[in-house]
């Protein structure tokens, strides 16, 4: 067993990690930048290092600091969590040639599936279907474009080879209209990027984003652990998470699970990863890409399984077996994440920073929390906007959403605005309920004030004034009484007094 | 104390009979209201319901936050109604606006030059904060003044980026 | 289903129905003391109603105002929770006449449970073994007593009719010494009683707590969820609770499972109950008494089950069959309980009153809080020390301690005392890590100071004495400070500038 | 400033030489000391060893509750202790102690009466609170005087119940 484990992250994944290592009777080695001294996993953690100033580029990504804490508290492992170092193959490596566990997978898996085109090019030797497209075939000619096109089959997308934010990129129906389609998107492609290059890909039409989580052991056995359906994105950040997923089945579930091991298998992975797929509204499934890594959703898997995933990373970093073979792993349940961000669902999603003042955490059966902010925490700047993980499980997904809705209302965090009421607003939407969405559904369906108009609309019209009103007028009163009372503030004299008792 | 309170395009009178008892329209219902633990979450009481909402000052109004939808509402006493009928409307839409930083962080780029004519909601500066690009955009439209910042600058929260007029 | 439903009670299980009921959707309906209007059940209810002074009494306990609330709100059912009116067999008749569904047993169960001696008479008839003794039987004289004796067995002991708190309590291995400790019983009985009749009971040796938890509908059906060991008391309240017992085994469990559902069974039962056993180091087992009613601990039954207690009580409530029949009642894992109660474990458990000014819950995986307190609630004298349990969940027994101890450790209330550090020594001693106990065993055994002198005993020392002076010179340098301002204090003048910037 | 810090029959001297060093006994440690959220809880990182506990004042001392242990420390400074001894010991042990309530409750029995000579943890007043029974004791031998309650009264939390002489 590991004597002392060194978490290399801050927030919520850093005190997940404590506990794991806690209940595991494994000593614990906090980093912190200036910014994290009252943070929990400071509070939490056996002993606690300063890395440097609070951005992450002074601190939490700074390697070299957290080796040199490494020898100095004599860890003998150390936790990348998700972000920050976590996917760093040089890191990983450095962990080993410093003779210290890296609880992760090995650093040529991570180089292998870091890389787009060679991820892509492993996982097709190994049969896992990838979006079909050009762009690992390099610059191509519109003759060669026209050609190749009937093979990726319509629609497809036409897609700027050095772009992004969908500048150069067209969709395309039918071979006839596409000459015209690969002119416009060179042109703009140009004026963009100053490179009019341009690639094929296959438009995956009503996609859902749903991945499956992988557990790997050093002596060749790779078990999944089901899928999650993270299809609920802004921004292509992901916001509710499900397991299983609505659209899943029995059958499906062991095809592309079996797929998943494959594509782990093929890059010869050790540790907890998660393969991200792409499904179509026809069961049609795309690898996407592998993250290395514990992920953030990772808490549903652990109420759908049963799996203590951290739990099990380090059993396996330690050179023992999987606890459970594919067989052992049963699905029970329903389990929904909602991720709570510092930011305004009314204002465009700006976040929010300050100072918590209170907060009250919905608790009670089937409710989980991962967070790493208390009452009087800071939220700055300078990190994720994600302070909290909320998780309920249910016997149906039906429970679940009913739980979530529970959970959300009792939910109170003040001094800095969350998406709650967002969670809120998803958990009553009818498509939502249905399990009828794909990745574009929030950008394109949702709206805050979408399901607002219902029977409880005008009763909450009504005390919303007057809960106003009622404050308002409070604060007149307040306010006044302070202009009234003067200049004198007593609280402090008390104060003094009874410290002057104190030491009688 | 009598008050207006508009939400949502409709106007309630409101008025504070005592501590207990609250007019609103024609109606007197009785209340229990009361803050908790000195945080902006307030506990109401009307004949028997029991509701609980955050309600913030915004700007120029409150922001009531109640079982999950966001109610902005304007709180005016009769004697301010009387002065601002009086000064007559349309006042607020003219003068000079300050663009602020909502949150501390980056500027990223400044998409407006000086002198410049804006449209409402268009993009004015690309502010990053917590891993994220958050675009300020115009409240109304106007013309660009005062460029205060430059893009790699570090801000302040509330720090005044420009003026629009 | 049920439209409204009013819950008769206050603290963690008010909020707990109201949880069960939001999850249904079901209206809820919070009763309230004037202490209470700041309370969680309070603020989570759709509707409240005050009734009364703070003293039980004067609020909780008058039938008659919640039955005015229940003609008032139009609730059609009304669930008691444990203690205040939950075993009164008149407030659930009152409640049948009307016309709503009280969520409990029928009054007649209630009565045949709340008398002892019939209870006691009625699980006999059904077969169901009881601590021998002479206690139905009246006033005996030595004689009758002598030759009883023997029929009961040794050690056995004599208990005074009148009695309570061990007065007048003896003792008696063998039949010889009987005679003499017959006198002395019955003088010191007439001396604290002025009543010197006694009667005999077996004394059960080493004696643990075991109980079982039922659920019967109204079809007949009658399950058990398997037993609950609870053996961890002080002055008879219980403090920790496990399930399953480390004491059992799938044949005893089955054995009392089954005689658990006769008594329920004889007394016609319909909804959640519980059957109370002393069970002896020879695994005889006795009837105690049945509760009739849910339990404080029916959490670590639903963790180690997955049924949701509460909501299966107001199925059954409703008329509805029974979820699950008992083959479908699967045991997983191990669940313990700890009863957070403000009283000072270092100053004889004295309860502790004040405003909880700060906390911080112990969440993440496995991990289930229920209670009624936030920071900003005030702990008043009226009501019951407990204000929060704390249940984990854990894959074997020794996976569910070390979980406990993790969130213990995490743990913060601040304003009043705790038992915390009582339940973080009890997870740290041997004995009970081994599942060696009795009821006996926090009076006769247990010390808060017998296992501190460890290895991590002398760093304690040194670094209590650092944060000791640490704190001193902070105060001191603060209080300085104070002292040094003078009477000018500024904030208050800030909150009024604010004020009128917002009004101009 | 030099302390003398007492805990479970041990002396240490602690200096606080500046706001990151202390020193205790021989050895100069590097320390990180704050309170969370000004509460009576503390932060404390000892040269990489993070800490956390509750301390409160104690009548006479303070009590720190440290990883589910507490510690009672008494604590003074240098000077107060060149005082304290020229002044002499023992005196403490005379003198009147007043029994308060410790919390608000119902007094349910009186054991003891005026002038009664009693033991150190005799139990002098019997208080419900909380649904409970709590048995205040004598903290010494003593005389009782003053007994300024009666069985069934309400009382206050600090309310000087009886004295001892």
């Amino acid at each position: 067993m590991f004597k002392k484990v060194l978490v290399a992250n801050r927030g919520e994944i850093a005190v997940r990690i404590i506990r794991a290592c806690r209940e595991l009777g494994i000593e614990t080695v906090a980093v912190y930048s200036e910014a994290d001294r009252q943070s929990l996993h400071v509070r939490y953690a056996d002993e606690a290092y300063l890395l440097g100033p609070a951005p992450s580029r002074e601190s939490y990504l700074r390697a070299d600091k957290i080796l040199d804490v490494v020898r100095k508290s004599g860890a003998d492992a150390i936790h990348p969590g998700y972000g920050f170092l976590a996917e760093r193959e040089d890191f990983a490596a450095a962990c080993l040639d410093l003779g210290i566990a890296f609880i992760g997978p090995k650093p040529s898996s991570i180089a292998a599936m870091g890389d787009k085109a060679e991820a892509r090019a492993t996982v097709i030797k190994a049969g896992v279907p990838v979006v079909p497209g050009t762009e690992a075939v390099g610059n191509m000619t519109d003759d060669d474009l026209l050609r190749t096109a009937p093979n990726i089959g319509f629609p497809l997308l036409i897609k700027a080879t050095a772009g992004g934010g969908g500048k150069g990129m067209r969709e395309v129906k039918t071979i006839e209209e596409m000459p015209l389609l690969l002119q416009s998107a060179r042109r703009e492609a140009e004026s963009a990027f100053g490179d009019g290059d341009v690639y094929l890909e296959k438009l995956v039409e009503g996609a859902r984003h749903i991945e499956f989580q992988i557990m790997a052991d050093s002596h060749g056995n790779v078990i999944h652990l089901g899928e999650r359906e993270c299809s609920i994105q802004r921004r292509h950040q992901k916001l509710i998470e499900e397991a299983p997923s609505p659209f899943m089945d029995d059958e499906l579930r062991a095809k592309m699970g079996a797929v998943a091991v494959k594509a782990a298998q093929a890059v010869d992975y050790v540790n907890a990863g998660t393969i991200e797929f792409l499904v179509d509204k026809d069961r049609n499934y795309y690898f996407l890409e592998m993250n290395t890594r514990l992920q953030v959703e990772h808490p549903i898997t652990e109420m759908a399984t049963g799996v203590d995933i951290v739990a099990e990373q380090i059993r396996v970093a330690r050179g023992r077996q999987l606890s459970y073979t594919q067989e052992q792993i049963q699905f029970n349940g329903h389990a929904i994440e909602c991720r709570i961000n510092a930011e305004d669902p009314y204002n465009n999603f700006m976040p929010s920073t300050g100072r918590i003042t209170h907060s009250l955490l919905p608790t009670g059966p089937g409710v989980r929390i991962d967070t790493g902010v208390y009452p009087g925490f800071e939220i700055t700047p300078y990190y994720d906007p994600m302070i909290a993980k909320l998780i309920v499980w249910g016997e149906t997904r039906a429970q679940a959403i009913l739980r979530m809705r529970r959970a959300l209302e009792e939910y109170r965090i003040v001094g800095v605005r969350t998406n709650i009421p967002f969670h809120q607003t998803m958990m009553d939407s009818h498509r939502f309920m249905g399990g009828q969405y794909d990745t574009r559904f929030v950008e394109e369906r949702f709206s805050m004030d979408a399901e607002r108009k219902d029977e409880k609309y005008d009763a909450q019209v009504e005390i919303a004034a007057m809960l106003a009103t009622l404050t308002a007028h409070r604060e007149t009163e307040r306010s006044a009484q302070i202009v009234r009372r003067g200049e004198r503030d007593a609280s402090n004299w008390k104060w003094v007094g009874r410290w002057e008792r104190m030491h009688r | 104390m009598k008050y207006i309170a508009e939400v949502e395009g409709k106007e309630f009178e409101v008025e504070i009979l005592d501590e207990k008892r609250v007019r609103i329209g024609e109606r007197i219902l009785n209340v229990n209201f009361a803050s908790v633990n000195d945080q902006p979450v307030y506990s109401l009481i009307v004949d028997g319901k029991s509701y609980e909402a955050f309600v913030y000052p915004g700007e120029e109004d409150w922001q009531v936050l109640l079982q999950g939808r966001q109610f902005p509402v304007k709180v005016v006493d009769e004697r301010e109604r009387r002065l601002r009928s009086a000064a007559g409307g349309g006042a607020a839409q003219t003068g000079e606006f300050q663009l602020k930083a909502p949150m501390p962080g980056l500027i990223v780029s400044i998409l407006v030059e000086e002198e410049q004519q804006v449209e409402k909601g268009q993009v004015l500066v690309v502010l990053e904060s917590m891993k994220m690009q958050n675009e300020l955009k115009a409240p109304r439209a106007g013309v660009v003044r005062h460029i205060r910042i430059q893009p790699g600058e570090t801000v302040e929260q509330r720090q005044v980026l420009l003026a629009l007029h």
